[in-house]
């Protein structure tokens, strides 16, 4: 088992909290796993990303330069990562900031996903970065949305275990969009 | 997003590109006459805009606080 | 219409990098007219110090050399050395002068070396995410100062345009903000003092700049500038320190 | 390293050299901030007090590195961390560290240079690490981790050595190690802590002590080099290596940290493609492993040293191999970190039998 | 017949190293009294600078740590971080502490690292050959201003004792001078403060005292204390800068 | 150094190395006393200003060297000088000068470490200034004099060759060398300076300019690091060494500096004994002169390194001699300088053919 | 070099080989009863002496000024 | 030609000066020369020496572990460079200040030159200095008195050259002492 994925967008649309949530999702169900987030100066003028590689072997390179998935949060993290990633693999694109038409990929799948609107759906609009975890969680199979959910039980503090509950929900609705199409 | 320079007592304009949405401008202005528009820019940020053109009259404290010199005044 | 209010000639015309609501833009622009007002921009040497303000020469249409973290008043001294003929300007973070680059300030400012030093005090390491600087207040949480700092153990934060005053061969030393526009205009005139300080061969211009950094304030521009008027000015007032050409003056 | 029923961690290299620190009995802390390596800095700020020791952010990284001194002369543990610019400027207070035999860790999270450079990752640090990057004669001892568990683990042997041998350790990682996240078993750490009879602690009912470097009188300085040259050569039975598939090897690769880590890919991938590739990975960098290196060499072997550099590690690894080997060399300075199937290309190119070697 | 003059114990029984009429030796004698006094000499760690002084590890009859030149605060910073309970002190020049470690007192001063800090200015680099030092007088020739200190050029002497009154966490400052019996009462009792801001917790202890060096002035030992009383005095002018002790005693 | 009909000067090192800048039009220095090479600032003191120039003492070593950088990023020809412990505190400033490529000259009259050590005599710097004692890919050009008239030419040169390579350059001597005299002659410095097209000096009529060390985009970086690799193996072309009864030699000496003048008295009294010695002087230590050790070498000769150290060049000579060539090593680390016939008693050891040899 | 201590108000002891001759004593005493001799020690310099020990009362300044802890004083 | 020299006593006596003429004397005279003073935190607490090395071939070492002759101006400087002087050799030994008995050398010649009081002589008793060279002068034949006279020209600065007779009386009573034995 070996999947890749880079997970990118502004600075806070919380891409850097799902890739932890992955890999330790990952480290739940017995897989190795390394995230490697970006850091320092590369973080000022709000763009973020991380890279997640989760394997059953020693993973090599925690750092990706052609990712079999990518995730793309705005438009300049489609235009950066999206001709990056390898032909047989898959594009989740952010529909709720980035037109349909602008996606030109030849060679990935690509899924659009209206990250925005199915978390309002969920009930808080701020947690499109769930609704896309639920989505590539579902789509690739990697890990279960239960591994997810315990994840964030072991990493949240305590404090914020209250909100676990609207998390999942934004998961779900994520999973959901992907097995039905809506 | 400049607004028709005839019969206002000032012109502003906003280089929305660099506009970060901050609201600085929006708290300077005297007259309240700045908001924050549901606009993104291509770098993300939703960006500011004069409300009211016609109630201007170019005092410029807007420029003059923007952190990103986003504003030009004409008077 | 005329034109009343737009870019100094002095900065590129491109975007900042800075954060939104990062004074660090201002205080740029306002550098830049002083440059203008005072014709400088072909005679100018900038000297870029190592922070959220590095890529100085992305934003001044002016020579600049980049100088290792805390020694831009160094750096500064011997370009002035070489080329006492043009103006030189460091832009200094609180990390970069306050902390490693006390000695470097100090001993400058000690010299009289002819430099304009432009001092921006945001309370925090802002480029490298935010840690303790000597300037945090006290209690202040930061990423080093996790449960505020303790100034049993830290100490209490340092005020260096009082502290370079004492110097013999700091010609102007002065506090300002930019945090609204009252402020915002006194630090245009201290800007402008910094460099004549400079242009008339009297010692180091100094000008110390509150400044917010609402990235790792975690705060809001707006609270952020709040903050800078309830919390900072109190603890660091505003005002001038040193000012030996208005003494002149008075003594003329 | 073996597993354990202990809860595994997610947590970066920098933390992992933090919570292995503390846990070897660190218990004073000064550093100042830098990219990559702030995680650092920031997990002892808050977690420091609460086991008993005390963290200061030094006004400087010579500030830090002279605290160090002081600290560790008192026979305590301590550290500090940075990343290459802020090493740099340590290399006076390291070269009386090691001159007066004060124990004590460095950790330097090495970033881009030269100058300001970038926060790459980058081996470009590993010449003044283990020549010594201060003046005078004397070593530190450098520990160079490929994992996070190994940030974990040799951050406490470093300790361990440096007491040993009354000598400052370094720990050399890079940004890949400081930043990436893995997982770690936080396993206890159980070594003695040795006494330290040489401490500075008040001269209360026993002669006073000292600790310097100056050396004037006639004759006396040059025993002390020699005295420590002894010392740095009794280090070599510390040498620690991991060998992959190097038995059969037809082409042996020599890499460290995460240059390392990313070449271990490339040898299965080598090997799946059936050439006999195999790599020696230094862990100990000073004390270098020239002995496993000068055992897989011979004439017949092709060496590939390879760093994220333009040439450094090449020159030890070319002191120790057997005369007439052929070693080869691949950099990448930093700013880009090739991929495992890029790195086998580069292999293929000087493979023995293959066509287009040199 | 009873001794009333004797060397103290804290002082080992051998000859300093110093040159004829050197003050150096004076304070020595004072540090050790000091130490006696307060029964501190098994608790002392002593941190040598390097200076003419820096054979203080032949001298005091206590531990002693060596560091490198200008960075004694620093080193016993960390050595006092780590041993809270012992009396640490550092004995420096003026090259070493007002020159290369201006930013290591600073710190540590502001910090209020509990440190009680002997500070000799000779207005020279001593053991280098008496190059200009940041306390060398306007005018003043050393083998690196042979044509006396320029003012224009490398600015006035630095006032050490008052620039550090001025920050938080020094808890005593002041100047004294042992040219003349009178200067050295007042000098024991300012040494004694300055272990005492230690030993209370207060912060930092500082001591500035003003010493010949007639080697490198080319001076009688006689001439230099004239020269110390005549010269040096009026700019450096004696006296308690700072002393938190007091100022608690009196709010008492 | 062919004589002339100028009056022969009796100099310091130092008062040369001083002179030999002011010559080569050098105009501002900036230092921070230490011994042994006090009277390089102290001649600056003297007569900087009358050259028309300026000396300014600096507070510190840190400030020295970040002062050269910056009126040296003006395209004056500029330099700092100092000792050991205070060259280690400018490593940062010179990975900063060699990134941001600023040429400049650091004289560095080095004494015994480490730590505080000593002021005696001492080679043990040569790590520090070859391989790159600060952070990251870079190289200074290190000249070796071994007498009073090399202070002072190889100071111009130094001066050339930093603005030719746009790269900090270094004099390495010692405590020997900055404090003896000998006799000087003071030839005119003949050369051209070449145009400083990059220097910042405003930008009136010109695009701005800018000098920096910071590549943080993709690759940019990795770029720079070999572009400055090919600029330093480029640099092969200004090996200086100087061969003293190499050609039919059976054993060759290698050392640089005091012990390689030394050694000429040694060499001398080898050969009066029969013994077939030569000696192979390095005048750049980098660019090292690999060609002229390799072309000596081979498996019938005996080399054998000399320094005041305890092993540091030898590595270079080892990297660049034929395979089978055996390299012995003879170390003396500062605190003692040996005389020639004790030299020779180390020679017969190993010199071939002789009893007792290893 | 010690006085006999009978009938002397005070005793002052130097422990010559310590002494460098600075002559800061003579300058210290108040009753100007020290002065330099001729006498060289081994380390080459001339050394301090008492000049009339029955005057001494023993105020020990010149002990306090001394540079080089040369002298004792008894009482 | 070969000669080599270690001039020592207290800082004060002007053993550095002498040295310096005596090289340059051997300059003028067309040898080569290297003289070597000792420096820096040794030049504390009063003591001074210097080596000369004149020669017709290049010199080596500047720094002689075991010299030709020794100049011992006091007794520590006796006891550290008398034993050291070659069997062969010479040692000039300050008689002001050092007691003959003193002298236990075996090897080396010993030359007693009373310095001092020949310094009287000559004018000035604190030129004592000058009459040693004089004396080593004479005693070797390395360097001519002119050549040491032309050397004091023309290194001392001008304001100096008023010394210069005095400096030449104490300089040939030194040498008449070696050639009168008084
Ligand atoms: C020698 C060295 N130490 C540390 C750093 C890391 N560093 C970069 S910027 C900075 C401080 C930034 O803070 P400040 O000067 O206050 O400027 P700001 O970013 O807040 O504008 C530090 C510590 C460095 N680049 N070099
Ligand atoms: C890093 C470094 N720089 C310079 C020196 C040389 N040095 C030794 S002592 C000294 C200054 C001595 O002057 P001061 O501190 O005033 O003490 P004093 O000798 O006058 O008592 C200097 C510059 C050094 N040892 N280390
Ligand atoms: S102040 Fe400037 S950047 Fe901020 S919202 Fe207004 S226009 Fe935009
Ligand atoms: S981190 Fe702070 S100082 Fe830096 S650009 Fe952002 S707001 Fe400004
Ligand atoms: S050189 Fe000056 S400070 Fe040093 S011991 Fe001599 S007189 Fe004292
Ligand atoms: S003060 Fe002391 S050292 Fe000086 S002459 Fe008097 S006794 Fe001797």
């Amino acid at each position: 088992m070996y999947f890749d994925v880079i997970i990118s967008g502004f600075g806070g649309q919380g891409v850097l909290f799902i890739g932890n949530l992955l890999a330790y999702a990952a480290i739940i169900e017995g897989h190795k796993v390394t995230y490697m987030p970006v850091y320092g100066v590369e973080m000022r003028g709000g763009t973020a990303n991380c890279t997640v590689v989760i394997s059953d072997d020693d993973i090599g390179s925690p750092i990706i330069n052609s990712p079999n998935c990518s995730v793309v949060m705005n438009k300049p993290s489609l235009v950066k990562f999206g001709p990056l990633t390898r032909k047989d693999g898959l594009v989740i694109v952010n529909s709720s900031l980035i037109e349909a038409e602008d996606v030109k990929l030849n060679g990935p799948e690509v899924f659009l996903l209206p990250t925005i609107e199915l978390a309002k759906e969920a009930g808080n609009d701020r947690l499109a970065n769930m609704v896309v975890l639920g989505a590539l969680a579902e789509k690739t199979g990697v890990v279960t949305l239960d591994s997810i959910s315990q994840a964030m039980k072991e990493t949240l503090p305590e404090r914020s275990h209250k909100m676990i509950p609207v998390n999942i929900r934004a998961l779900e609705r994520g999973a959901e969009f992907v097995r039905n199409g809506k | 997003m400049s607004v028709p320079a005839e019969k206002l007592k000032a012109k502003l304009v906003f280089t929305e590109e660099r506009c970060k949405g901050c609201g600085i401008c929006v708290h300077a202005c005297p007259r309240k006459l700045i908001a924050i528009s549901d606009r993104l820019n291509n770098q993300g940020y939703p960006v500011a805009e004069l409300t009211a053109p016609e109630k201007c009259n170019g005092c410029a404290i807007c420029a003059e606080m923007c952190p990103d010199v986003v504003i030009e005044v004409w008077k | 219409m005329q034109q009343v209010f737009k870019r100094p000639e002095s900065l590129k015309d491109v975007p900042f990098h800075f954060c939104a609501g990062c004074h660090h833009g201002v205080i740029h622009r306002l550098v830049g007219e002083a440059l203008d007002e005072f014709k400088l921009r072909e005679d100018t040497i900038g000297v870029a110090s190592v922070g959220c303000s590095v890529f100085l020469y992305d934003y001044f249409d002016v020579d600049v050399l980049e100088s290792p973290h805390g020694r831009a008043s160094a750096v500064a001294s011997g370009v002035k050395r070489a080329r006492p003929d043009n103006f030189v300007f460091t832009y200094q973070g609180d990390g970069d002068l306050a902390a490693i680059g006390t000695a470097e300030i100090i001993h400058a400012a000690n010299r009289g070396d002819q430099l304009t030093v432009i001092f921006v005090n945001n309370t925090v390491f802002g480029m490298t995410g935010g840690q303790m600087a000597p300037t945090t207040m006290a209690g202040q949480k930061t990423t080093t100062s996790p449960y505020g700092r303790d100034t049993s153990l830290a100490g209490h934060p340092i005020r260096m345009a009082e502290l370079l005053a004492q110097l013999e061969g700091t010609a102007y030393s002065a506090r300002v903000a930019v945090d609204t526009p009252k402020n915002l205009m006194q630090a245009k005139k201290a800007m402008k003092r910094a460099f004549e300080a400079q242009l008339q061969h009297e010692g180091l211009g100094f000008v110390e700049v509150l400044s917010s950094c609402p990235t790792n304030w975690k705060m809001t521009p707006e609270a952020a500038n709040k903050r800078l008027a309830e919390e900072m000015i109190p603890f660091f007032p505003l005002g001038t320190y040193k000012d030996r050409l208005a003494e002149k003056t008075e003594r003329q | 390293m073996a597993k354990s029923k202990r809860k595994m961690l997610l947590v970066k290299g920098n933390e992992a050299v933090a919570m292995g620190a503390i846990e070897a009995g660190c218990r004073y802390y000064f550093g100042y901030p830098i990219t990559p390596q702030n995680d650092i800095p920031e997990y002892m700020s808050a977690h420091m007090a609460e086991a008993g020791g005390s963290f200061l952010q030094a006004e400087s990284e010579i500030a830090s590195i002279n605290m160090l001194l002081g600290a560790a002369a008192t026979g305590a543990r301590a550290m500090t961390s940075s990343s290459s610019p802020g090493i740099s400027l340590m290399q006076e207070g390291l070269s009386y560290m090691a001159g007066s035999q004060i124990p004590g860790l460095v950790v330097n999270m090495s970033r881009s240079g030269p100058g300001l450079g970038g926060i790459h990752p980058s081996q470009g640090d590993y010449f003044q690490a283990t020549k010594g990057g201060g003046h005078g004669d004397y070593r530190l001892i450098v520990l160079a981790p490929d994992s996070i568990q190994e940030c974990y683990e040799l951050t406490m042997l470093a300790f361990d050595l440096a007491d040993k041998y009354r000598n400052p350790a370094m720990l050399l990682g890079d940004a890949i190690l400081g930043n990436m996240k893995e997982s770690l078993d936080p396993v206890p750490y159980k070594r003695k802590v040795p006494a330290k009879t040489w401490a500075l602690t008040g001269a209360k009912g026993r002669p006073t002590q000292l600790l310097k470097s100056l050396y004037l009188s006639d004759g006396e300085l040059t025993k002390h080099c020699w005295r420590l040259d002894k010392k740095y050569k009794s280090m070599d039975k510390e040498v620690r290596v991991q060998e992959v598939a190097v038995e059969d090897a037809k082409m042996v690769l020599v890499a460290f940290g995460s240059m390392a880590r990313v070449l271990k890919t490339t040898v299965a991938m080598a090997r799946e493609e059936g050439m006999k590739v195999g790599l020696i990975r230094p862990i100990t960098l000073f004390p270098f492993p020239s002995e496993a290196i000068n055992k897989a060499s011979g004439p017949k072997k092709r060496f590939m040293v390879m760093e994220l550099n333009t040439g450094q590690m090449v020159e030890d690894v070319k002191l120790a191999v057997k005369p007439n080997t052929d070693v080869h060399f691949f950099g990448v300075p930093p700013g880009y970190i090739p991929a495992p199937d890029e790195l086998l290309k580069e292999i293929k190119k000087v493979y023995p039998g293959k066509q287009g070697q040199k």
